[in-house]
């Protein structure tokens, strides 16, 4: 039901993120604090893996901008991979694919 | 006085219509209730698996602004209509704020994303059709409409 | 009158608790939705998974009773309140028929099952309370209750 | 959602069915005339195969409460199979585990 998160660090100067269940209002300000945690955690690009992530809303959208340009203010990117179909026509109907690197 | 006594739907009900109501705390954690409820209403009428899951998006959106937006006091409650009709969803989302200024609708600019703005365009593009209607002290409500097999 | 504006729940509202309220049209195709709505709802209380499934049976028994016995009329509807207190879920469900005949009730008795008969039964062996109230035309209000961790 | 049967017949002189989906309010009539079709059409043993039957009330119980007369007039009996939790629960809470003849 909530939106679960696990990170590891590799050694490649990336660092993973395993999204889970359900971002919406509820979950989302739990999800912001584990994402910004990772950050400031790591020095390397942020890779998120979507595969178990059911629903997003516009609440968690706004999470992973927020992140993008801390991520960007300091040269570093997120991948974002595998997500549902569902998912994915969240981020194409509103132009994120493009700002946003989404692999399969 | 409660909102499930007081408002009067700004929407004609249509005779032919089913009509469910839901009525929900402002609190973030009942959303998902809503959600539930409308993937259990529309499969039903016969929407394919991804038109349901756009409904329940367009929903949980109008959801997330009567709780972000339409609530002036700390503990408040909005209404859901649905209207079941042979051929058309209609969802009608009613908050006890003040009403929404059409002014802070903008089109999401991808050249500076920002953290908020998305939900009312995302609504906008899923649904076949969506109105705003302020009625006097009763806040906002919000009708988006889904055909069947269009 | 819509029972969406008439029903003065009988039972009285805890202001600790969240209110959830579902109306929902007297037609079978509709008791899955209550059932969906009180998983979520029961889903997030923190009730386990057996017991959120004994509860949706009781409410869709209640549900079933609401519509084979609650209306006078072709087309009614009923009303579910949702009270969500911290360590307790109450479920009211308020019909627009005539109230119950309390002899109506009986244990099934196994030497000769029937068909019917059973609804209440489920209820009364699932919840933790149940209580019956008839209010002057304004039908059967069955409320049940189901305590978290007990 | 809706309750879906299948039936088939094997030549031992009994004959199974599989319940699927919920039998409910809703669902309980078609279940009844398929059910009372099956019954008709064949003389064996009566076998329900539960595997799929993910929610059922007493309103589903009532139809197999008046299928078990229809055959017992008969001298024909009906077995339940692979019933999940949730649904062999309510066969016990209401003593029909002691009507029906349930097998693992
Ligand atoms: N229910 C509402 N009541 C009052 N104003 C609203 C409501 N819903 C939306 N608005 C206004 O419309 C704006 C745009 O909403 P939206 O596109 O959902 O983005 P966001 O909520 O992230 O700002 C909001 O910022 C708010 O000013
Ligand atoms: N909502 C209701 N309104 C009026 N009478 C009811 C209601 N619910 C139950 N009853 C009465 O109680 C009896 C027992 O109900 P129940 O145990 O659910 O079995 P069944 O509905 O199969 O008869 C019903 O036959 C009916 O007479």
């Amino acid at each position: 039901m909530s939106s679960q998160s696990s990170h590891n660090k590799n050694d490649g100067g990336e660092f993973n993120m395993r999204l889970k269940g359900e971002i919406d209002i509820y979950t989302a300000a739990e999800f912001k604090k584990q994402l910004n945690a990772a950050i400031d955690e790591d020095l390397g690009d942020l890779h998120l893996d979507c595969s178990e992530l059911q629903y997003m809303d516009s609440t968690g959208l706004g999470v992973l901008i927020g992140a993008l340009k801390r991520m960007k203010e300091q040269d570093r990117n997120i991948y974002i991979s595998n997500l549902r179909p569902n998912v994915r026509k969240l981020f194409s109907i509103t132009g994120l694919d493009k700002i946003f690197i989404l692999e399969v | 006085m409660s909102l499930v006594d007081s408002v009067q739907n700004a929407v004609v009900k249509n005779d032919c219509e089913d009509q469910v109501v839901l009525v929900l705390p402002n609190k973030p954690e009942y959303v998902s209730v809503a959600r539930l409820a409308v993937s259990g209403i529309a499969g039903r009428m016969g929407f394919d698996v991804e038109t349901v899951e756009d409904i329940k998006l367009a929903l949980a959106e109008a959801c997330t602004n009567a709780i972000k937006h339409g609530c002036c006091e700390e503990y408040s409650e909005y209404r859901i209509e649905f209207g079941i009709g042979q051929k058309c969803l209609t969802i009608s989302i009613t908050d006890k704020g003040c009403g929404m200024d059409k002014k802070a609708i903008c089109q999401p600019d991808l050249k500076n994303p920002r953290e908020g703005g998305l939900g009312i365009f995302i609504i906008s593009t899923l649904m076949d059709r969506v109105e705003f209607e302020t009625a006097p002290e009763a806040g906002l409500t919000i009708t988006m409409k889904k055909y069947l097999g269009v």
